[in-house]
């Protein structure tokens, strides 16, 4: 029991600095904070780690998977590269343009709507792990046949999110359109998508980190050998935990940025949405 | 889209099954000419190597009853789900009704789980500015760590805790869904305009009663986008779970031993299965959807 | 020129409710000439939005017809005939004011120059000039009605239906836009139906005052304006118009006793 | 008495002994309980065991050798399997006809994950670069199964003589359409299913008398399956949860894997652990072992076992 | 009974925007007593809104002081002094009108039976009998901010800010809520700051009329009213009533001018 004191101390000491800092809404005190935090789950980490003596072939201390990045930054550079470069952005730009697209016409067209959308539920419910193999069949080996997991895996929720956004412009600015008798296609980009963008973003953002996903896990199923996933399974392989974790430390940095960069474009975009907007009380 | 709701509920047909049956349709035709497009060099290889002349109709017919096809034709795919459903005992292990509620069972409980965890988290980052600043970087980051690389230590380290079953899927499937759940609450929650909440400002009402009586219901359209995204997700990360598990039973452990022999037609069945599964879990969430709505009066 | 604009005969409309139908309108009649300028007035929840949204094609009437330049309210509403202000200003926050203005004139196709020049005009007559960079939000209540109203009046439609859009004015900007209005009609023969809670406004700016009352919504009466058409603000002090405003008093009490 | 004995892969007659001998009640009459869990493409069974998952692994030598150095401190007690069964199977088509001269330049599917060392080795010793290009060979993660074979984005893909090459001939292609280059035949072959523990398993003596009842269990078990592949297939089948498995394929498999363990009675043969030692030694720039191991192997098990 | 409820002095908002500050209140003094009705008059921006949000503390004066019953205005709100009436309706359209005027209720913990009592009583006043179970989308604009405006009456707020309350409804309806209001106010003896745009609204209705003028936000007249507390309608015609609505006139042309 006692052995579990210092990391009882340290989480509340983290605790207790983050409250205060919180306080103080700075930008630098929001970078401040979110570190702190991500320091305090590390040291946690390696604490329990030691402490409870497990054996690194289970779960390695940070520690030793900073060592194992600094030693294998060129097989990482190459790794992220092929998968989150060439397999995840790929796939996502061109399923995220088709999502959109889809939901375009889905949203034009009742027919469609009623058609394609259960259709679209159920093309999206196939499972990555069913299709990898197929779509490795189909696209080969390399960084192709990724992008098509990751196109498959975003799909679907790029599209329900901006169908759902499509229908969001409010009646009365609808009402307007069809008083100025705006071609669709007018209402379409003056409106409609404007309208659509909150909720787009939303798919947009859930997906960054779906395409990381499901890069690296297609790579299990065929791969060069090169590539996140592949390293991450021959690592396992070999029990070589540090650099497996070494790549999950660079896929969750790539994901952040990813991410990062989209709620970015986000707050550009949709400035004017109250969710955007201060918040007051 | 005024005038085209009022076109679609002018014309019964459009209510009934004719969109979804003239797209099904469209599908069809053209899944199989890419079956048979697809099927074709193989069957030409296997002509060559035996030496034999193919008139195109050998060729059609060969290339739609092949025992391993690259693409399976989609009358090979429905019979290998009605052997799967129909043709077994549901309690064989061949049976496709008991791998899926094997899945299906891992499934719900890893969605009640990562929609209540992400709910809770999404509460704490509205709530609390400290939560703001600190928790969405990682779970971001929680999202981007590759599950199928981890989820077999989860699996070991679970097992060796003595927690086998439904559990450690549950948790691998809870840890995918809980993501959309919490990206869309945070912006569900955020929704109410400045004058709504200005409203319980000066009411002074508490942090809960906003939540409950302006946040909540606003965010309720998110939350179920969100909700539809998590289902799915959920299943996939079920069946993820069932691949290190020992890949003994459930849709997932069936996909992965239709792929170790090669057996297209399993891997498809299994394959369609598990979409049908989740295609009716996302159908049960939409009629969720539009009951609350409509007894909300929103739709 | 008494050519009819508009010409509505025994409208009804009906919304179906959870707990009933409810009828908005009810066997309304009207016939609207070009150049007319209608107002129309009544209680709330008389049917007065819902009659300018029907001519505007936005509703559908249930029973009757109802014709505009000849055409259907639809066909008329395809060839660009409405320019519409509706009782809330319903701007989109994704776009300043001068975008909001100018949105409608980028679906018409005007020209970069001429929008602009249009927006200036437009924004000095409801004067929020040096708003245009503003976006709504950042705007007072009746600041944005205004900037919604100088959108309506910067394409130059040949009907404009506006639903209440000095309500959320004072009385001196009041009295300008309503001049401003009137000047507007006279130079370019616009048909105008205009709704006001205002006795003085609508027996200030009308040729035709149509009174409403509600459960169902009708037409109690109908009452032609003998005012000139050139009319500076002090004809509100002559016998004619305090006569005529008693005449417009009277048709509202009487619908009210309905209730 | 409680034992729990992971495989190295999925349900099938490549663990026909041990499905037998639990089976057939080899175990119970031993007085063990023996708990077999299937392994599949993502489980290591040697992290299985650091982690308390299991008492006893079937894995493969070069990857229990790997994980040895990696600090897990695992030790072979017996190996059923005597010969190795891997082999490069290629299509006639693509030209290939004899490894020093015919891999330049074409694309070969390996199996990872501690399985792609005695490729590694011989293509060292054949000289050929696994970085691709003209001079060398490009290297493919292979997944599961031989559809690159059949897909032809491989002109050779490995296969384990017992299954692998068992469906490409049911796919449809005739042997004489392949050229097959067994591992054996190449002097790289390397130790396949053996037994594996934890140095501190055999420190408990209590645990030790378990593992030797087991270990005879289970010889007993291989040789009923050699002996009677109908029905060890049957066994095989039985135990396969997913319900997957054909017995035609599973007959076959326990046909093949008979001539695996036929040599062995489950002792280690020193020999034959030093050509693996030496093998994966010499893997090229990035050998797999650095040093020779010590105690990476015992007799203590098999001799009392069978004595 | 001279005890002053509300007292803001060089009170002064700034807005910070994209283009520059916005100087929305400048130098704002006045003081308000318990049981007065204070009229806020004013053109379009002047800072009418931006002043009754800064009383009810949803806005924070960027400088000066503002303090309500001798607390800051959180504090006052904290305690449920007010009952705040927006310029637009902000009604929750997933609530029922009547479910939109017991929100407040429930949040400040009434019993059911007094929710629906006090429900029913407000509906009664504002003359929506009957519609307390249609959603707001199904009410016209008059009828959604009389909703309004029986929400904020239902709980007993001792402070009673109400921004252009009554807007959107025509004369006749109008009337009624002045006459209504007023009784109340006298019954309760409530505290009143009301915005309007209607000089005689403001006259007949304040004990106190304060003028604003925009550019930078400012009051520039504060007229006290000798009229009596009980106003029958027909005091609109006394001559003092008609002096006093000349002297906000002027009051109101002094600002205009100064554009
Ligand atoms: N959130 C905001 N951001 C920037 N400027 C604002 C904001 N809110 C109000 N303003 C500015 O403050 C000034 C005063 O606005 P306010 O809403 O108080 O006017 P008002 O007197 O209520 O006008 P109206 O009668 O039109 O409602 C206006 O110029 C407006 O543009
Ligand atoms: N979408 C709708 N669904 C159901 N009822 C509606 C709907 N829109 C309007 N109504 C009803 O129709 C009647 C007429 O409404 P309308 O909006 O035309 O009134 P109005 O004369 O414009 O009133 P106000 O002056 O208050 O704006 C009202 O009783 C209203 O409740
Ligand atoms: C991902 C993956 N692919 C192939 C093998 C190789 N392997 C080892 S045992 C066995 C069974 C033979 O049918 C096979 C195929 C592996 N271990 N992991
Ligand atoms: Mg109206
Ligand atoms: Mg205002």
């Amino acid at each position: 029991m006692t052995s579990a004191l210092p990391i009882i101390a340290v989480w509340l000491g983290a605790l207790a600095l983050n409250a205060w800092l919180a306080r103080y809404d700075t930008r630098a005190t929001r970078l401040a904070v979110a570190l702190i935090f991500g320091a305090t789950i590390l040291v946690l980490w390696e604490l329990a780690v030691r402490i409870y003596a497990v054996p690194p072939v289970i779960l390695p201390a940070p520690s030793r998977i900073g060592a194992s990045f600094a030693a294998n930054t060129a097989i990482l550079w190459t790794d992220f590269v092929q998968t989150i470069l060439k397999g995840a952005l790929t796939g996502w730009l061109i399923g995220a343009a088709a999502a959109v697209l889809t939901a375009i016409a889905i949203d034009r067209s009742p027919f469609l709507q009623r058609g394609l959308l259960p259709i679209g539920n159920f093309v999206a419910a196939l499972p990555i792990v069913g299709i990898a193999p197929i779509l490795v069949m189909w696209f080969g080996f390399d960084w192709q046949s990724k992008a098509a997991v990751v196109v498959v895996m975003v799909f679907f929720p790029i599209l329900v999110n901006t169908v759902a956004g499509l229908a969001a412009a409010d009646p009365m600015q609808r009402d307007l359109m069809a008083t100025w008798a705006a071609p669709y296609r007018a209402s379409l980009w003056k409106l409609r998508l404007p309208a659509a963008m909150p909720f787009l973003f939303n798919g947009l953002k859930i997906t960054t980190t779906l395409a990381l996903i499901g890069a690296i896990v297609a790579e299990f199923f065929g791969s060069p050998t090169k590539g996140m996933g592949f390293r991450i399974s021959t690592a396992v392989g070999r029990l070589d935990l540090p650099l497996v974790w070494a790549e999950i430390l660079v896929a969750a940095l790539a994901g952040s940025l990813f991410y990062g960069i989209v709620a970015l474009i986000e707050k550009k975009v949709t400035f004017w949405h109250p969710s955007q907007r201060r918040q007051r009380g | 889209m005024t005038e085209a709701a009022a076109d679609d509920g002018a014309n019964p047909t459009l209510r009934g099954g004719l969109p979804v049956l003239t797209v099904l349709l469209a599908i069809v035709a053209v899944w199989y000419g890419a079956a048979i497009w697809m099927n074709a060099p193989w069957v030409r290889d296997q002509a060559a190597r035996a030496e034999t002349v193919l008139t195109a109709g050998d060729l059609m017919r060969q290339t739609l009853t092949l025992e391993r096809p690259v693409l399976p034709a989609p009358h090979q795919v429905a019979a290998g789900l009605w052997e799967g459903v129909a043709g077994q005992k549901i309690t064989s292990k061949r049976s496709l009704v008991w791998h899926g509620w094997i899945t299906l069972s891992a499934t719900l409980a890893g969605f009640a789980i990562g929609t209540l965890a992400g709910i809770a988290l999404a509460v704490g980052i509205v709530h609390n500015r400290a939560m703001d600043q600190s928790v969405m970087p990682w779970a971001v980051a929680s999202q981007t760590v590759p599950i199928l690389a981890i989820a077999p230590m989860v699996i070991v380290v679970m097992a060796s805790a003595g927690i086998t079953g439904l559990l450690p899927k549950a948790i691998i499937a809870a840890w995918l869904s809980f993501f959309p759940v919490l990206v869309g609450m945070v912006k569900g929650l955020r929704t109410p305009d400045a004058m709504q909440l200005d409203l319980m400002h000066s009411w002074n009402a508490s942090r809960a009663q906003v939540f409950w009586r302006l946040r909540m219901p606003s965010s309720l359209p998110f939350l179920f986008a969100s909700l539809k995204v998590a289902i799915a997700a959920a299943l996939v990360g079920t069946i993820v779970g069932e691949l290190p598990a020992g890949a003994t039973a459930g849709l997932g452990a069936r996909l992965l031993s239709g792929s170790y022999y090669g057996q297209t037609v399993q891997i498809w069945s299994a394959l369609f299965a598990a979409a049908i599964l989740a295609a009716v879990l996302v159908m049960l969430i939409g009629a969720l959807e539009r009951l609350t709505l409509r007894r909300m009066g929103l739709a | 020129m008494h050519e009819s604009v508009i010409t509505a005969r025994d409208v009804s409309l009906i919304f179906p409710t959870a707990d009933g139908p409810v009828h908005a309108l009810k066997d309304v009649s009207l016939t609207i000439d070009r150049g007319d300028f209608v107002s129309f007035i009544g209680p709330s929840g008389c049917g007065k939005t819902t009659f300018l949204r029907a001519i505007a094609a936005l509703e559908t009437p249930t029973g009757g017809t109802l014709s505009v330049n000849g055409m259907t309210p639809d066909a008329a509403r395809r060839a660009r005939a409405y320019g519409y202000v509706f009782q809330a200003p319903g701007l989109y926050p994704w776009r300043t004011i001068a975008g909001n203005i100018g949105l409608p004139l980028e679906i018409m196709g005007f020209s970069r120059a001429d929008r602009a020049q249009r927006i200036q005009r437009v924004l000095d007559l409801v004067d929020l000039t040096g708003f245009g960079g503003k976006y709504p939000w950042q705007l007072s209540g009746g600041m944005q009605q205004r900037a919604s109203i100088a959108r309506a009046l910067a394409f130059d439609a040949d009907i404009l239906l506006m639903d209440e859009p000095f309500g959320a004015l004072d009385e001196i900007v009041r009295d300008r836009l309503n001049e401003a209005l009137l000047k507007l009609w006279k130079k370019t023969g616009k048909t105008i139906g205009f709704v006001t809670h205002s006795i003085p406004e609508a027996v200030y700016l009308s040729t035709k005052i149509v009174v409403m009352s509600p459960r169902p919504g009708r037409i109690t009466r109908i009452i032609d304006s003998p005012l000139p058409r050139d009319r500076p603000l002090e004809i509100r002090d002559t016998p004619e118009f305090i006569a005529l405003a008693q005449q417009v008093r009277e048709g509202l009490r009487e619908g009210h006793g309905h209730d | 008495q409680e034992l729990t004995l992971q495989l190295k892969w999925v349900t099938q007659a490549q663990f026909a002994g041990y499905y037998v001998a639990k089976d057939k009640g080899f175990y119970e009459e031993e007085g063990l309980d023996v708990t077999i869990l299937p392994g599949g493409p993502d489980i290591a069974p040697t992290q299985v065991l650091a982690g308390g998952g299991a008492d006893v692994i079937v894995e493969w030598m070069p990857a229990a050798l790997a994980a040895r150095e990696k600090g897990l401190p695992l030790v072979n007690i017996a190996q059923p399997f005597k010969a190795s069964g891997m082999m490069l199977t290629c299509l006639k088509e693509s030209g290939i006809s004899d490894p020093k001269t015919d891999f330049k330049g074409k694309t070969l599917g390996v199996w990872f994950s501690g399985n792609e060392y005695p490729f590694l080795s011989w293509m060292s010793q054949l000289g050929l670069s696994t970085e691709g290009g003209p001079d060398g060979v490009t290297v493919l993660k292979q997944g599961f199964n031989v559809d690159p074979l059949l897909q032809k984005q491989a002109a050779c893909i490995s296969t384990m003589t017992y299954n692998e090459y068992g469906q490409v001939l049911d796919a449809g292609i005739a042997p004489d359409d392949l050229v097959t280059f067994k591992y054996e035949d190449q002097g790289v072959a390397t130790l396949e299913d053996g037994l594996y523990v934890l140095e501190s398993t055999l420190e408990d003596s209590a645990k030790v008398t378990d593992l030797v009842k087991f270990v005879r269990a289970s010889m007993k078990g291989w040789k009923y399956a050699e002996e009677n592949p109908e029905e060890a297939a049957q066994i095989v089948l039985d135990n396969d949860e997913t319900g997957a498995q054909t017995l035609d394929h599973q007959v076959r498999m326990v046909t093949e894997i008979g001539k695996l363990t036929a040599g062995s009675n489950g002792v280690l043969d020193e020999a034959d652990y030093q050509r693996t030692v030496d093998t994966l030694m010499a893997g090229g720039s990035d050998p797999v072992i650095s040093a020779a191991p010590e105690g990476a192997f015992t007799h203590m098990i098999t001799d009392r076992a069978f004595d």
